[in-house]
């Protein structure tokens, strides 16, 4: 299985680990990530307004590229795939929206929304199967408790992203189960870590991060996993003492490719 | 030729301020078939009847028509006008000048012009109307109430006490209802039990009436005073007739860990069982799904204590036919599912609860014998959270929740509140509201009491989230008043569901063919005048299958209904609606193509002899439409071909001259 | 050329008359001219053998007299389909129209019928005499010494250019092999029409319904259209109207006719064959058929007895009728 | 009044967002995890634009602490959805000429070894025009 | 603008229980639609005969609407299904004939509808005003 796969601005940089592990476990699952040519950053954030045509034409050229070639496109950072997502929906469903776009893109033609775009997560549950990972696991976590951090981005709105139960979703801790390990299944890990606020106001994140890390661990968790580098980011810088890693990592050290990748 | 009176009613200003009603009531002079036009103030006063019978009399009317309001509000009227002068009443016609002209259009001029046009398509209809005379059908003097929760059974009483026999058919193995399940009962704090199973053995003794519990109804046919049902009693494997209650079985039953859905699976029951000790019918039931001797024949352990014999595994369901005059729905409500709402972490830790739930657990028959405990760890909560409208009031298109306000929870929502404060004064209770809404007699003064008498804290806001930490509830909240951000540490959550009717109502609707809304909840035939009648003839609403509903609410309606029922059982004979659809045996060719589309089966064919224009004789199908069943929707008429399905009152002839006389 | 001969039919008849299966033969008979076919009842051997005709020119469904022959008969009534025919039968079956007891029907194998009009195209009027020979048709003329020959393929009639389906959907017994049904180009002339612009489709129309004299003919031998009473012969009906007249009834006789059949017609053709004035009325019904087929799934009337007709029939998904428009939109 | 008006009309065409359908039942602010951040809260500024009291929000500080995480979205019981109304007023306030909340200048200030693209791309998107 | 001078005649076919119901509401509530509009009652959108959809064609009037229960709410349970075949077909057909097919409608308004049933005449009088006068169905079988 062949997918068009975007990976944004931070994990060919401060993200690497996730973008890689995401090509190896891919590779061990059948699926070929093919990344788009000449991709843009998707502008982090959705500027929900109406008006705001120019900061989302990053995101419909990936959708395009992806359309023309047949192919789902596939996101594994929760950003990322947020705001490809949103900007899909307006285009099908807001119709004043998808003119001025295409108006605006005249030389690649018109674009309606149709590419069908999927988390990484969403990839493993609906094109692979977690019965198939569980099937081609190497290393058994057996044993591992993990606690899965959805944050905000997976999974609200809710009307747009339909992921998964937003207030319980399940899609982490199916994955993890089928990687062997125990789910923690804690309230908060649909609570934001406080995202970009974390540039202006590095204390109010620290609070919500902390909160979310102690509600982990009360119940349990000995890892935290999560698909968003920011995510990564604030949890770690306050002062999480159990690691914070991507999904992607664990995954690849389940199927057996992270030690070839360190190698 | 028809001699046909008009008179063109004013409406006071209603109508006469937009149009020229003189100028109406000329024009319409020279229609043909008018002998007599007019103009008054108010039609539908006792003077402007008069009027009207009057006219008939002097002027030898055929037929009349009034220019005036919808014939919604009040043809009826006026046909008893045109009865009381002599006439057949659907000689009648009104046009509508008021809601579809006078109401609508500003100008004079055009107002007038059209209130014209009116008038002479309802002068062309009525040149064409015939007498009409309603058919009878005979009444069967028995009911059937759909449900035996505090609305089905306080009908059922009802009808029961002015001689008429009643049968209540019940899903559960008890009748009951959501009461039996009550503890306490607002804004008297009686309770339920007490007040609820004298009734429930009132029923059971009362000669006049048959409970079918573990029934459901499958099937319904026929119309107003004939119904014919069809009742499935689901097979218990214990007979009914038998068992004396002992519950030797329930005892001695080795499959216990079944979830005990009386308790809503707070605690266990066996594989057979009672559901609670007052239970009417008092026998047990098996479970077929828990019991190791229906799935796999190992066991039979229940058949070895009965001392009655009254076990038999070889039980079938059953299907019994019944007649009815009148059928009441008293299908009842329950709270909604809170899968869709797990911000409140319902689905998450055990302690947080749905009211119902919180119901059981005071409840001194419940599965903590009345001891107010966390379902988690069986401690006493300290701190107990209550939130208002969980998926009441939500917006229309929202993707969880319902659009009405449940009406019932602020009120048993003070309840649980008090009666906390009242038995446990450590405990500190929240009421997390929107608007507290107490229409009704002592209730905001029971609410006000909650607040003054037991320090109950009711804060304007609404809880965000809950995130279970150890043994503790975090609740994240807001407080309105105080513009707050509230973090409670919470033993204990209760989240006031919003209820919906029961999901048995709509398949039934689509049996009775009687109207639902949006909801689930059944339609009245008019929401003010008659709010416990469905726009279906001979059905009939009790309780919450009508909309959300208290106790006693739900007594008075269920005696409103069985008053209604107890009116129409108390006819020998009905008279039905004349409009309905006729064949013209003649033209008809017996092509099946209307029996096909009529939704009542009201159309039957029969071979019939015709003499043809060569002396011959020659037999034919032919259609006959049963004029009790009829409902005249008009659907044969124009799935017939030839035209030899008409309608009466509203005939192919009569539309197209109001067609042509719009036109013209 | 047809693969059965008026031998093998009569000869079929008369065993049936003469072993007392049937008491009369429902079949083809001499009309004024050889291309003037006329369904005839023959009660004995020897009117069969003196008038029972059978050539290229038989096109008549007989499905339709069945209604009025079968129940004045003491006994069976033979009836000759061709497979066509059948459909129609088994309608009117569906109908309750007459007695399946009454009728024993015989199938006959068809190889499609002329079009007396496209002949006159090709040979002109004054046609004396035409017969069959192979693949051919002898035509001979007042105006001409010698037959004119003419290709029997190129005077086809429309309905059997574009034929639905060779296999008879109800018989009891069979002359000649079971047909199949055929994947036909039926609806590629509406599909035709409904590409054009409304105001061609319009001219089309006018230019086709202006010829219409109001004969009835199409009505008449319309196995549909077999109403007690018409309504437009009734004078309750509100649209009485028996000749032409610059009225209501006149203009859309044909929508309501074709919409009175919808969902019951087989498209078995007679009304565009027995049009006096040609105007092509099979498009007509064929479009309530296409349309019906499209919307509500494919549905051939008659191919089985008590078959539901899609227009008393429902189901809750249904299109909205302002979608029907919205369908191929993009070809205006 | 009049400009208020118009605010009002601008803010609620840019948010897509019917603030009339809101119940006053505080959810928006009883989930919001910037709460304590913010002057005006979420459920302030569904009210305050639905009565055209827009100016003291433009002015505060409280539109640059939401962190477009949507809880109040879809917590929202009548879809009012908040989010989209702070967004909109934010995009008022910073589309004006020079309004821009931060400038690439403080950036390196704020920044560590680790910070994520991300966070720096998300944050200029959402202070800056 | 000659369109703006030209009143259309158009007939509605409401059915006794919803879209009747819902005209007397807009009534109630004073909601303005054109006069041209003119209202027929009958006990449900499946008493509704092409034929009279047709006549009303031939004898002037330049647009028909039936307006019905919404499916699911028919009084009659079923009525309004059977409507909404039939006038699919039917439509359709005057459609292939030629006929504009902006002069039929079927529209489905409850009782509660008032708002719906204004703004549904407001958009269809104004829809068949802009087509002008209707020749087609009477000029159908006279070639001009």
């Amino acid at each position: 299985m062949k997918v068009s796969y975007f990976p944004g601005c931070t994990l060919k940089n401060k993200a690497k680990d996730l973008d890689m592990y995401a090509y190896k476990s891919a590779e061990v699952l059948g699926v070929t990530l093919e990344e788009i040519e000449n991709w843009q950053c998707c502008g982090g954030v959705f500027t929900t307004a109406n008006d705001e045509v120019a900061t989302k034409l990053s995101s419909i050229r990936a959708l395009k590229y992806a359309g023309d070639k047949e192919q789902p496109l596939v996101t594994v950072c929760s950003a990322c795939h947020n705001v490809i997502k949103q900007t899909n929906h307006a285009m099908q469903t807001n119709s004043a929206f998808a003119d001025k776009v295409n108006r605006y893109m005249a030389a690649d033609g018109s674009y309606k929304g149709e590419t069908e775009v999927y988390h990484y997560l969403e990839m493993l549950r609906d094109l692979v199967g977690f019965d198939v990972i569980k099937e081609k696991v190497v290393n058994t976590l057996k044993g591992k408790k993990i606690a899965a951090y959805y944050g905000c981005l997976l999974l609200r709105p809710n009307k747009v992203m339909r992921m998964d139960d937003p207030e319980n979703p399940t899609i982490m801790e199916d994955l993890i189960k089928s990687l062997g390990a125990d789910a923690v299944v804690y309230a908060k890990r649909n609570e934001c870590c406080g995202g970009y606020i974390s540039l202006e106001s590095p204390d109010a994140a620290k609070k919500n991060s902390i909160a979310i890390i102690e509600n982990a661990k009360v119940n349990g968790a000995q890892m935290i996993i999560t698909a968003c580098p920011l995510c990564k980011y604030n949890l770690e810088k306050c002062g999480a003492d159990i690691p914070v890693v991507y999904f992607t990592e664990l995954l690849a050290e389940a199927l057996g490719v992270k030690e070839d990748t360190n190698a | 030729m028809q001699r046909v009176g008009v008179f063109v009613c004013w409406c006071g200003s209603n109508i006469a301020g937009t149009v020229d009603v003189e100028a109406v009531s000329e024009a319409l002079k020279s229609e043909p078939g008018v002998v007599f036009s007019t103009n008054y103030q108010y039609m539908c006063s006792q003077a402007g009847q008069d009027m009207i019978k009057d006219a008939v009399k002097e002027h030898n009317l055929t037929g009349i028509v009034v220019c005036s309001c919808s014939p919604r509000m009040h043809e009826a009227t006026f046909r008893k006008t045109a009865a009381a002068a002599g006439l057949n009443p659907y000689m009648v016609e009104i046009a509508n000048i008021r809601e579809q002209c006078s109401w609508v259009h500003k100008d004079v001029l055009t107002g007038t012009e059209k209130a014209i046009i009116l008038g002479k398509a309802a002068v062309a209809k009525v040149n064409l109307n015939t007498p009409l005379i309603p058919g009878e059908s005979p009444v069967t003097k028995r009911a059937l109430v759909i449900g035996g929760g505090i609305a089905g059974i306080q009908t059922a009483l009802d009808i029961a006490d002015a001689g008429f026999e009643v049968d209540i058919v019940e899903k559960k193995p008890t009748i009951g209802g959501k009461m039996a399940q009550l503890d306490k009962t607002f804004p008297t704090l009686d309770c339920a039990a007490c007040i609820l199973t004298p009734k429930m053995v009132d029923v059971a003794q009362n000669e006049k009436i048959r409970i079918f519990s573990y029934s459901e109804v499958t099937e319904v046919q026929g119309f107003v005073g004939n119904f014919d049902v069809t009742i499935k009693k689901n097979a218990r494997y214990v007979k009914e007739e038998i068992c004396t209650g002992c519950g030797a079985c329930v005892e001695k039953c080795p499959m216990k860990k079944i979830p005990n859905e009386f308790n809503l699976g707070m605690d266990n029951r066996s594989a057979i069982y009672i559901p609670f000790a007052q239970a009417v019918p008092k026998v047990a039931t098996i479970d077929p799904n828990a019991c190791n001797m229906l799935k796999n024949g190992k066991c039979g352990v229940c058949s070895k204590v009965c001392a009655a014999g009254a076990i038999d595994y070889t039980q079938k369901d059953e299907y019994i036919n019944e007649k009815y005059g009148a059928i009441v729905v008293a299908t009842g409500f329950n709270p909604i599912s809170m899968d869709k709402f797990d911000e409140f972490a319902y689905n998450q830790s055990k302690d947080v609860i749905t009211s119902l739930e919180f119901e059981r657990l005071t409840n001194a028959a419940g599965p903590s014998a009345g001891k107010l405990v966390r379902p988690s760890d069986g401690k006493h909560p300290h701190t107990i959270v209550f939130v208002q409208c969980v998926g009441s009031r939500c917006e229309s298109c929202a993707e969880k929740g319902k659009e009405y306000c449940s009406k019932i929870c602020c009120m048993y929502t003070a309840k649980h509140a008090m009666l906390t404060r009242d038995k446990y004064p450590d405990t500190e209770v929240y009421v997390f509201y929107i608007d507290v809404r107490t229409p009704g007699k002592n209730f905001d003064e029971f609410y006000r009491r909650a607040v003054e008498e037991y320090g109950v804290k009711y804060v304007k806001g609404m809880v965000g989230k809950v995130t279970p930490e150890g043994d503790k509830l975090k609740v994240q909240a807001s407080d309105l008043i105080a513009n707050k951000q509230l973090h409670i540490d919470a033993d204990l959550v209760v989240l006031a569901a919003a209820i919906e009717p029961d999901k048995s109502a709509r398949p039934l609707a689509t049996m009775l063919t009687a109207s639902m809304d949006t909801n689930d909840f059944f339609t009245e035939a008019h929401p003010k005048l008659r709010p416990v009648e469905s726009p279906t003839a001979g059905v009939f609403l009790s309780g919450a299958c009508q909309g959300p509903k208290d106790i006693p609410e739900t007594v008075s309606q269920a005696g409103a209904a069985a008053s209604k029922v107890i009116g129409l059982l108390a006819k020998d004979k009905l008279t039905g609606n004349p409009c309905v659809a006729n064949s013209n045996e003649l033209m008809c060719n017996g092509c099946s193509s209307c029996a096909n589309v009529c939704p009542y089966g009201a159309i039957s064919y029969e071979d019939k002899e015709f003499r043809m224009p060569d002396r011959t004789t020659k037999v034919r199908r032919v259609a006959v439409v049963n004029p009790a069943v009829c409902q005249g929707c008009g659907a044969c008429t124009v799935a017939c071909p030839s035209g030899a399905m008409d309608l009466k009152g509203f005939a192919n002839s009569q539309i197209m001259a109001e067609v042509d006389a719009i036109c013209k | 050329m047809q693969k059965i001969t008026r031998d093998q039919l009569v000869s079929k008849a008369s065993e049936l008359l003469s072993n007392g299966t049937v008491c009369c033969v429902l079949g083809w008979g001499m009309g004024e001219f050889d291309y003037d076919v006329t369904p005839t009842v023959f009660n004995t051997v020897e009117e069969l053998n003196n008038g029972f005709v059978f050539n290229d020119f038989c096109g008549a469904n007989f499905s339709k007299y069945l209604v009025s022959k079968a129940a004045k008969c003491d006994g069976k009534i033979l009836v000759l389909l061709k497979p066509c025919d059948t459909y129609s039968f088994n309608q009117l079956l569906t109908e309750h129209r007459f007695d399946r007891e009454k009728v024993y029907v015989v199938g006959i194998p068809c190889e499609g019928m002329a079009d007396v009009s496209k002949v006159k195209a090709i040979c002109g009027e004054g046609i004396l005499a035409i017969s069959s020979n192979g693949d051919n048709i002898n035509v001979t003329t007042l105006y001409d010494e010698n037959p004119i020959v003419i290709n029997a393929a190129d005077v086809l009639a429309e309905r059997c250019v574009n034929c639905k389906s060779k296999k008879h959907v109800a018989y009891d017994e069979l002359l000649g092999d079971e047909g199949e049904v055929i994947e036909s180009n039926r609806f590629d002339e509406v599909a035709r029409l409904e590409a054009m612009s409304a105001d061609e489709r319009f001219a089309f129309w006018q230019n086709e319904l202006s010829r219409c004299i109001r004969c009835n003919a199409c009505r008449d031998a319309c196995p549909a259209c077999t109403c007690e009473k018409c309504v437009f012969d009734n004078p309750n009906s509100g649209v009485e109207n028996k000749s032409p007249a610059n009225s209501f009834e006149e203009k859309l006789f044909h929508i309501i006719r074709a919409y009175h059949v919808a969902g019951r017609c087989t498209d078995c053709g007679e009304c565009s064959r027995v049009c006096p004035q040609n105007i092509p009325l099979h498009l007509l019904n064929r479009k309530f058929i296409k349309d019906i087929n499209e919307f509500y799934g494919d549905y051939q009337a008659g191919e089985e007895v008590g078959m539901r007709a899609p227009l008393v029939n429902y189901t809750t998904e249904d299109l909205e009728p302002g979608e029907v428009f919205d369908r191929g939109a993009d070809n205006a | 009044m009049h400009n208020n008006k118009y605010l009002r009309d601008e803010i609620i065409r840019i948010s897509g967002a019917d603030v009339s359908k809101c119940m006053r039942c505080g959810k928006c602010s009883a989930t919001c995890p910037a709460y304590d951040e913010m002057e005006y809260h979420p459920h302030q500024f569904v009210n305050m634009v639905e009565c055209g009291d827009i100016e003291p929000l433009l002015n505060s500080e409280s539109l640059y602490k939401c962190l477009s995480c949507f809880a109040c979205i879809d917590r929202c019981p009548r879809g009012v959805q908040p989010a989209k109304v702070v967004e909109a007023v934010r995009l008022t306030a910073i589309r004006k000429q020079g309004a821009n909340h931060i400038t690439a200048d403080d950036i390196p200030a704020v920044v560590d070894a680790d910070t994520p693209q991300q966070l720096l791309v998300s944050a200029f998107r959402k202070y800056t025009k | 603008m000659q369109v703006n001078e030209y009143k259309p005649l158009i007939v509605a076919f409401c059915c006794n229980w919803c879209s009747y119901a819902g005209a007397d509401l807009a009534g109630n509530n004073r909601l303005a639609y054109p006069a041209d509009v003119k209202i027929i009652r009958v006990p449900c959108s499946c008493r509704v005969n092409p034929m009279f959809i047709l006549r009303a064609f031939q004898r002037g009037a330049d647009g028909v609407i039936i307006c019905g229960c919404h499916p699911g709410d028919c009084h009659y349970t079923s009525g309004n299904y059977y409507t909404r075949r039939r006038m699919a077909a039917l439509f359709s057909m005057l459609d292939y004939l030629g006929i504009e097919k902006e002069r039929t409608r079927v529209e489905w308004v409850s009782a509660a509808e008032g708002a719906k049933f204004a703004a549904t005449m407001n958009d269809f009088a104004k829809t068949v005003a802009s087509l002008g006068e209707n020749k087609r169905l009477e000029d159908l079988r006279c070639k001009k």
